[in-house]
């Protein structure tokens, strides 16, 4: 230990202790080339089995039609629907962090950002299969985009989905190009330090000759910063424009101007869930726990908090306007159907998990316990799907006209696909932690270095 | 001397750490050297304004592409709409303009991001899998923990000083500075080929 | 995809009628019978549109080898020609595309038609094209030859007919009844037993005892003002079910708060279409029926009206208090008319009530206006002859003496199915050594005989009948025999040893003799031979017979319910609306078609009150075995079935539709519902005391309507005439229509600007309107699983609210959800001029027409079903599965102008706009405008009340720009800003003042009531 | 030690990302070039007939005007396919014993139509009217081509939404007199067209269910 790193050492530290660049490198990197855990095969496994479970799944809805889920006249969108924003959700965890604490300089953000953001890109994935599968013709997808048709017929642009369609898109390509740039250090160093050929020459590829000198880190910098900057109204637009799904439709509990914040609220409350539920494991089995600090923790678990008071704000707020409107329709919907309909118990559970389970965070011990913080986590994880349930498929069950009315049961199609894309994902972040650092070495040494720097100034 | 070769580097020196780098390229810099690089596995702090490089200009072309692609964006929706095939919908106007926002913002988003990754390759010389440095032993701990100074074949002062007299005293000046390395690699040789005759001195 | 679907999208090649691959599986367009389509019909062109939105056209054209003149490839041709059911027949007009018959529409001269159709007549022409029709001449089941056949008659023939016995279903042809009369003097010693279980016997036997005379009584509403219906359905079932209701219906249209209004008052037990129409409505037991036609009697007398003295010990008759306001009120408001009312008797009830209520109407002196007699229709009706037992006790015979029955000849119905449970028929026939059925399917009574030969369709056939007033109805077929079936009058001929001929031979030489004077050419034109109508006859009361009779509907009948803790229940048997007595039931449109007031498809029920259900511990579905006790000796009978609560049931009794629990060899039919037949007795249409029991056993079905109550939305708007008259309800209802303030400019307007007007008072729920809509639009059918996930495809569906008003519905039981009452609302896209689902649409698949039309292009739709989401009405339908069924016959009735849909596009009604477009180019073509009534859709074509206008409103001229400036116009869900094009006119009822619990029912009624 | 990558790999590095640039631009350009292709089309491309019939003998060295044959044209959607007896009309008496048109006597003795093949095929959910195209002035050979210059027909137009959507958007120049809608050969005299559309009124119909329905 040098002797400034000798300093500081409490828990609150984001990185305890001051491991020298070397000690870091080697630490951080390795994880792509130590021989994998038992845990860690186990787990690909289970993803794999799920993920095979997930292609004939799609193939029979191909094949067969969306007739094999549990979709009727009134409810047309179920799990579909449900499935895709609540995997869109997950994904506004990786960019927030890596985006916006980037710009609002928080250090804790450093040791998680690569990890979260792979978060994101695998979880917009699994997002990204059900618009095109809940689709009648899925084959036709293209016809969202505009292109020169020998139809001469375009999209119809005052519609959400097009919207969609452009922001998930640019979502996820900012995502990716986002992630791609803040690794390519990275790569360069597990060119150089990679055991054998193969992975260097690969991994060389893809640093595409980073050397690391001044006029390469002057624009690196200058960019990184502008896609955080671009990315910080993007995340927050992309759930907004997911939100308009709804509000931009007459449905009584669709038909709401609160629904952009609220979902994006939502979505970073499910999504730092998922980070947790995911970089707890992950901690424990590579032994990270000098970087993922209960400072780490603890930061996560506050942003869990106020976000779960935010959705608990907006619940109110959805059942006061619908009171306050004296509007029929929406009282039936909010002060009735959903807290004494037929899914009655599916709006306490989303109310339980969303807004109370996460009220243990006001205790600092609860926030620093894995286990607790990870308990929470699955619980606000399954909340928060269950609210997208209601505002979809309870909303729809009971519209306008009660001639129509009609309740909706998933089939074992819906309920295989959802597990599917659950497995997908986890095969997906499985293999990404293996094939480069989930930990950004490069960044992390740059922090050491600046602290270092700060505490010798003391 | 065109820009490849005079940026080729003639003198190069090994640090362990940033600060130390900084005291080489100091030393460097009192024997008037100016066209000097520097390699550093992470951004370290005052490099950049030592070397006198200035921020990059790389916003400007982001900003370009911003605007192009949401003004694009809107122009194709407006087109469609309004001239190439109007349609009834819903009763709403042709030009239903808060309607074209939301792919518009999404449009400039996208393009100025591709914008920005593409330029911070390109700009920073990228993809450029060879480098001359490369061949360097021990370079590649550059990326580690090693920190790389190095002088441009085209550097002004070089001439005056490039005797024997003159790189023995460099060598020392950043010896002293707390060069882990220095290498003279001959100018005479061409450049941009492997296997330099390596003009190794101990720096102790 | 390939790049190709930037064209157009290629998936399978479009079979149909031009194409040149064979359906494989049975039913399908198999080489033999496409080769007779051919003959008749080179199907050309018309292969456009039988393939699906995403399929290439049949790449062959198929020009006729000698086209007869009148056809023109794309033109449709219509044929008049008739449906003839329990011997009555209803006059049609049938559309031939090409040779291929592909929609039903009503004859207007036709007087059982008037132009309208019943929900039957529209799905005849997928009866038609049944693939399970029988196809061969089969013994046993196995192919047989008809020479075998002809053998076996000329053997009968031979012994002139001694052992042989026919079996016909009621007749009313001249023609058959002609050959009857010449078997009967050629072969003495046959037996002729004329068979169907719903034609009218007991009104006929009633009249007798009345009037002396079997007669058949014939009503007539124009000139009513109040109608009393006791257990009658008068517009639902009824053989002119559609001219009454058009007749009530035109007294009912309203304009204004002064319009004159007839005022109908339905006692019955299940709800029935003309319990919705009513004005009141008292439940009471079947059973009840006799007695309360009594206490009116009594209470007419005591009002004053003239009687002869031998009616006068009625007088001291009174009614039970918790009628006796009402039976008051109804009598004052009779006399209040005297001849300008109708009291009608259902055919369930026994002779001695038709024999009170000829009483009644010839003391309110309706005999003669209103209420007319005629000699039966049906040969012989009300005879010997057509009592089933006469079968049974020839068969029996054999035992005896060596007579009996040797060769039995069915010749149509399904006897073995429908007989009374009393008479063992099946095994009765099973003794007979030579039996033969001539049907369309192999049903029960196929099975049970030992020839069976394929019979003729109306469509395909030469024939003539008489509708219920008599009028002589021509049938011409429209296409050749699919599967070479024979006709009764064949199988007659045959015996007769008549030298063969062509059936249209055998009609021309007949047809002078059957009606003379007429000709057979211009009656095949016109559909029906004018003043054919029998001639009323004017008998007066035969008090010898009636006292007696109207002493035994005196007699107060025991309260079952009374007896052991409620398990013991009145069972009422009808017929099923829609599949009759099981003929119609291997017909899956009939099937998927709700029926109209318990809104079940797929099945049959146990119709209940809730108070009875509550009673038995039952809900919708939970299993109940009825058992009836056996008489004389024999087993008692039990039949399990699901319960299905429908408020405004009477208490104590149990509703019971036949035509379910079939067992014959028709795939659809079978194993759907109970055979209600089961429990049925010559007797009478109900048994007294049935014994319920729970099972404890749950059977889903597919209802297709579980919210009943509007929950006080504005949806279905009612009020009473009066309240029309004042401002409160005026105002009200003006605050449900009109321009809203909008932020988007208004749209230029091209063309036309087509609009819907649906009248809630005059449509009674009779569906008539869906079936039409999908035989017009090639609507699918999904199955019973399917509807149980809310998945059926009709574009226009009847919504069925339960409301309660003021004296709606009352009864002896004291539960007020029991009380409730109905109203209908036939519920199609609205074609908002601010669609929801237009903007939602991310590809432009559903746009609007500068002529107003909401369009939904198949072809362009990907599903995403955001639409229907948005649909505040929801009459959007999305096609979960492949529904096109290409390989299949019944590809032959689709109709050729509508595209049929691919898997996974949304649909909905269009307003028929084919029917639309082809107008506009017949009228561009001959450079004329648009007639106001020239485009009629099928749902407003089919409707017999005419409950529906459509129209432009560009046009002063349209009827429907008149409707929507009448006080009672109103848009549903006015409030959501959609401007719908389809305006309802609100329920308007005429209630008795006596009787309307409100004070003056100033303003409009109230739906939140039972949910 | 020597580098990781040889120098050559630069040049190589910048071939292999023009490539994949290049791929992606013809992965998107490709289909879509295609689909404007005669080949996706079916344009220029001689249907084989159960009968060698030839048009250029029928229409141009006798004179028959189309009418004779698709005589629907007029008054139905489809213009229709001659039946058997009206080709027997003539082939009664000539050239009745050619092989040539075994198929149609055959047909005539069978009473089986004639199986021939569909030229111009429109989907199934595109219904196109003959009549009132016709009426409104709008020629045969502004659809179907010089007819009586083809040995066997072959399509000659597009057949797209968008080649339709051309003419339904601006009408008037394809419309010609009533009395000149068979002619293969008229031309316009100048302003001729805009007088015709005064007369005949065509609309401009773009609206989906003009043709979907």
């Amino acid at each position: 230990m040098s002797a400034p790193a000798a300093i500081a050492h409490d828990t609150d530290d984001v990185l305890v202790g001051r491991p020298s660049d070397t000690e870091l490198s080697d630490q951080l990197l390795s994880t792509t080339w130590r021989p994998m855990t038992r845990a860690w095969k186990i787990g690909f496994a289970i993803c794999g089995l799920l993920t095979l479970n997930l292609l004939v799944m799609v193939t029979l809805t191909v094949l067969r039609g969306i007739g094999l889920w549990g979709n009727n006249i009134p409810v047309a969108w179920g799990f579909g629907i449900i499935n895709f924003v609540w995997w869109i959700g997950i994904g506004h965890a990786g960019t927030f962090i890596s985006a916006i604490l980037l710009l609002l300089e928080q250090r804790w953000r450093t040791s998680i950002n690569r990890f979260t953001e792979g978060m994101t890109l695998f979880a917009v994935m699994q997002a990204g299969l059900f618009p095109l599968l809940h689709l009648g013709r899925p084959w036709f997808a293209y016809w969202l985009f505009p292109y020169p048709s020998v139809m001469d017929t375009w999209p119809q642009v005052r519609s959400a989905l097009p919207w969609d369609a452009a922001a998930v898109t640019t979502y996820f390509s900012v995502s990716v190009m986002f992630w791609y740039l803040g690794l390519v250090p990275d790569l360069a160093a597990l060119r150089d330090r990679a055991p054998s050929r193969t992975r260097r020459i690969i991994y060389g590829i893809f640093a595409l000759g980073w050397r690391g000198s001044v006029r390469q880190w002057r624009h690196y910098h200058v960019a990184y910063l502008l896609l955080a900057g671009l990315a910080t109204p993007l995340v927050l637009s992309v759930h907004s424009i997911v939100s308009l799904d709804f509000a931009s439709t007459i449905l009584p509990g669709w038909h709401s101007t609160i629904f952009p914040p609220f979902f994006v609220a939502g979505a970073i409350l499910s999504g730092f869930a998922m980070v947790l539920i995911l970089i707890l494991p992950a901690r424990r089995v590579f032994g990270l726990y000098n970087v993922i600090t209960p400072r780490h923790l603890d930061a996560a678990a506050k942003m869990l908090l106020i976000t779960s008071w935010i959705v608990a704000y907006s619940y109110i707020a959805e059942l006061f306007t619908a009171w306050y409107s004296g509007d029929r329709y929406e009282v039936y919907q909010q002060i009735v159907n959903r807290p004494f309909g037929w899914y009655a118990w599916a709006y306490w559970l989303m109310l339980f998990c969303n807004c109370v389970a996460t009220q243990v965070f006001w205790s600092r011990r609860m926030r620093r316990s894995p286990v607790v913080l990870f308990a929470v986590s699955v619980l606000v994880s399954i909340g928060m799907w269950f609210e997208r349930f209601e505002i979809i498929v309870v909303s729809l069950s009971r519209d306008f006209l009660p001639s129509s009315w009609y309740i909706f049961i998933p089939t074992w199609v819906d309920l295989g696909i959802l597990a599917g894309t659950l497995g997908f994902f986890g095969l997906l972040f499985l293999a990404f932690l293996r094939v480069v650092p989930f930990v950004p070495v490069t960044e992390l040494k740059q922090m050491r270095a600046e602290m270092v720097h700060e505490e010798v100034r003391r | 001397m065109t820009r490849a070769a005079s940026a080729r580097p003639v003198l190069m020196a090994e640090f362990s750490s940033g600060p130390a780098l900084l005291d080489g390229i100091r030393a460097l810099a009192g024997s008037g050297m100016s066209r000097l690089d520097a390699f550093t596995p992470y951004e370290v702090a005052g490099l950049r304004q030592l070397l006198g490089v200035r921020r990059s200009w790389l916003s400007w072309i982001v900003l370009a592409a911003a605007l192009a692609g949401g003004g694009g964006a809107y122009l194709l929706q407006w087109w469609i709409n309004v001239v190439d095939y109007p349609l009834n919908i819903g009763g709403r106007p042709y030009h239903s303009a808060p309607a074209f926002l939301p792919i518009t913002f999404e449009m400039a988003v996208l393009c100025a991001s591709a914008a920005a990754l593409l330029s911070a390759i390109v700009l920073g010389g990228l993809p450029r899998l060879w480098d001359p440095v490369f061949e360097i032993d021990g370079f590649d701990r550059a990326t580690i923990d090693r920190f790389w100074v190095a002088v441009g074949a085209g550097d002004a002062a070089l001439p005056a000083i490039d005797d024997a007299q003159g790189r023995i005293d460099i060598t020392t000046a950043l010896g002293a500075a707390g060069a882990l390395r220095v290498l003279w690699l001959d100018a005479a040789d061409r450049p941009d080929r492997p296997g330099w005759r390596d003009t190794r001195e101990d720096a102790r | 995809m390939s790049a190709m679907s930037h064209d157009h999208p290629h998936e399978h090649p479009g079979p149909g009628p031009g194409d040149d691959d064979d359906g494989g599986e049975p039913g399908g367009l198999d080489r033999l019978s496409r080769r007779a389509l051919f003959k008749l019909a080179g199907a050309g062109a018309a292969a456009a549109g039988l393939a699906a939105c995403s399929s290439r056209p049949a790449r062959e054209i198929l020009p006729y080898a000698g086209q007869p003149p009148e056809v023109t490839p794309g033109i449709p041709l219509h044929y008049a020609t008739a449906l003839v059911e329990d011997g009555f027949a209803t006059g049609l007009l049938v559309a031939s595309r090409e040779g291929r018959p592909v929609k039903v529409e009503g004859n207007p001269d036709h007087p059982a038609s008037l132009g309208a159709t019943r929900a039957i007549d529209q799905a005849a022409v997928l009866s038609l094209f049944d693939p399970q029709r029988a196809r061969a001449v089969t013994e046993r089941g196995v192919p047989a030859a008809w020479p075998a056949i002809e053998r076996m008659l000329a053997d009968a023939t031979a012994r002139g007919g001694a052992g042989l016995h026919l079996v016909l279903e009621p007749t009313s042809s001249p023609l058959v009844i002609e050959l009857v009369g010449r078997l009967r003097a050629a072969l003495p010693a046959a037996g002729v037993t004329f068979w169907s279980p719903f034609t009218p016997r007991s009104s006929i036997a009633g009249n007798r005892l009345a009037l002396g005379r079997p007669l058949q009584t014939q009503l007539d509403f124009r000139a009513a003002d109040v109608i009393v219906a006791l257990d009658a359905d008068l517009v639902g079932d009824h053989p002119m079910a559609s001219a009454y209701a058009r007749q009530i219906a035109d007294r009912r249209r309203v304009v204004d708060g002064g319009s004159a209004m007839n005022r109908l008052y339905a006692i019955e037990a299940g709800y029935t279409p003309t319990g919705v129409m009513a004005d009141h409505r008292m439940r009471v037991r079947g059973s009840q029926i006799a007695r309360i036609a009594a206490e009116l009697l009594a209470e007419l007398q005591r009002g004053g009206v003239p009687a002869p003295a031998a009616a006068g010990r009625f007088a001291q008759l009174t009614a039970p208090p918790d009628r006796a306001r009402w039976i008051a009120a109804i009598a004052r408001d009779l006399a209040r008319v005297p001849g300008r009312s109708v009291v009608a008797a259902g055919e369930r009830q026994p002779p001695a009530v038709h024999a009170t209520v000829a009483a009644i109407n010839a003391l309110l002196g309706n005999a003669g206006r209103t209420v007319g007699y005629t000699a039966p229709v049906v040969f012989e009706a009300g005879g010997p002859s057509h009592d089933l037992a006469n079968l049974v006790r020839a068969i029996d015979r054999h035992e005896g003496d060596g007579g009996g029955v040797t060769t039995l000849l069915i010749l149509g119905g399904n006897p073995v199915y429908t007989a009374p449970a009393d008479l063992a028929v099946a095994d009765a026939i099973s003794r007979v050594d030579r039996s033969l059925y001539l049907g369309l399917y192999d049903n029960e009574t196929a099975r049970a005989c030992r020839f069976m030969v394929p019979g003729l369709h109306e469509l395909e056939q030469w024939g003539a009948a008489r509708a219920y007033d008599g009028t002589i109805t021509p049938l011409q077929p429209l296409i050749e025999p699919l599967f070479g079936g024979r006709g009764v009058a064949d199988v007659l001929h045959q015996l007769l040893g008549d030298p063969p001929a062509s059936p249209r031979d055998r009609l021309v030489q007949a047809w002078p003799r059957a009606v003379p004077g007429a000709d057979l050419e211009a009656a095949l034109v016109r559909g029906a031979v004018a003043n054919t109508a029998l001639p009323g006859v004017t008998a007066a009361l035969a008090w010898d017979t009636l006292a007696p009779a109207l002493a035994a509907a005196a007699v107060m009948p025991a309260e079952p319910a009374q007896a052991d803790g409620g398990a013991t229940l009145e069972l009422d048997i009808r017929p099923h609306p829609f599949v009759h007595d099981g003929r119609y039931t291997n017909n899956p449109w009939l099937l998927e078609l709700p029926e109209p007031t318990t809104k079940l498809t797929w099945d049959n029920a146990a119709q209940l009150s809730p108070a009875t259900a509550a009673r038995l511990g039952v809900g919708d579905g939970d299993v109940i075995a009825l058992t009836i006790p056996g008489t004389g000796g024999a087993a008692s009978r039990t039949l399990a079935i699901p319960a299905i609560l429908v408020p405004g049931h009477a208490d104590g009794a149990i509703t019971l539709q036949t035509g379910f629990g079939r067992d014959g060899g028709e795939d659809i039919a079978r194993g759907i519902g109970g055979n209600a037949f089961r429990l049925w007795t010559t007797t009478a249409g109900f048994h007294p005391a049935a014994r319920a029991v729970a099972l404890g056993e749950h059977r889903a079905l597919a209802i297709a309507q579980v919210e009943a109550s509007t929950g006080d939305r504005p949806i279905v708007l009612s009020g009473t005439l009066h309240a029309l008259g004042g401002e409160a309800f005026r105002d009200e209802l003006a605050g449900h229509r009109g321009a809203q303030p909008s932020l988007y400019p208004a749209f230029e307007a091209r063309g036309p600007q087509w609009a819907m007007s649906i009248d809630l008072t005059t449509c009674n729920g009779c569906s008539a309107c869906v079936m039409a809509c999908a035989a017009e639009n090639n609507t699918p059918v999904v199955g019973k699983r399917q509807v149980q996930n809310r998945r059926q495809m009709h574009w226009l569906r009847i919504d069925r609210y339960i409301g309660r008003y003021p004296g709606g519905t009352t009864g002896a039981g004291i539960d007020a959800a029991s009380d409730a009452t109905a109203v209908v609302q036939p519920m199609l896209c609205q074609h908002c001029e601010r669609a929801p689902c237009e903007y939602v649409c991310p590809v432009e698949a559903t746009s609007h027409s500068p002529d107003g039309l909401n369009e939904m292009t198949y072809n362009r739709c990907i599903g995403t079903r955001f639409c229907s989401n948005n649909c505040p009405y929801k009459v959007r339908r999305f096609n979960w599965f492949d529904y096109k069924d290409h390989r299949s016959l019944r590809v032959l009735g689709k109709n050729p102008d509508v595209t049929v849909r691919d898997r996974g596009v949304m649909e909905k009604c269009t307003y028929c706009v084919q029917r639309i477009r082809r107008t506009e180019i017949d009228a561009r073509v001959a450079d004329r405008p648009i007639g106001p009534e020239e485009v009629q859709t099928a749902c407003q074509q089919a409707c017999p009340t005419r409950a529906i206008t459509f129209g432009s409103l560009t046009d002063p001229q349209a009827p429907v720009v008149e409707h929507r400036h009448r006080p009672h116009s109103y848009a549903v869900l006015h409030d959501q800003g959609t401007v719908p094009r389809t305006q309802y006119l609100a329920r308007i009822r005429n209630p008795n003042p006596a009787l309307d619990g409100t004070a003056d029912g100033a303003a409009g009624d109230r739906h939140g009531g039972h949910g | 030690m020597a580098a990781l990558f040889p120098p050559w790999t630069n040049t190589a590095t910048r071939i292999v990302l023009g490539a994949v640039a290049l791929a992606v631009v013809g992965a998107i350009a490709t289909p879509m070039i295609y689909a404007r292709s005669p080949y996706a089309t079916g344009q220029q491309d001689p249907v084989l007939q159960p009968i060698a019939f030839d048009h250029r003998h029928h229409v141009r060295d006798d004179g028959i005007d189309c009418l004779y044959c698709h005589e629907d044209a007029e008054r139905s959607a489809f213009a229709g396919v001659p039946a058997t007896e009206r080709c027997l009309g003539c082939h009664n008496q000539i050239w009745n014993d050619t092989p040539s048109i075994a198929p149609l006597r055959d047909s005539a003795e069978t009473g089986l139509p004639i199986r021939w093949q569909r030229v111009h095929s429109l989907p199934d959910f595109v219904y196109f009217d003959h009549s009132v195209h016709v009426r409104r002035g709008i020629g045969c050979v502004s659809c179907h081509g010089r007819v009586d210059e083809m040995a066997a027909v072959h399509q000659v137009q597009r057949l797209t939404m968008s080649w339709c959507l051309d003419c339904h958007r601006d009408p008037v120049p394809n419309l010609r007199p009533r009395e000149r809608i068979t002619s293969m050969t008229w031309t316009p005299a100048p302003g001729e067209q805009a007088e015709l559309a005064r007369r005949y009124q065509p609309r401009s119909l773009t609206h989906c269910s003009t043709c979907h329905r």
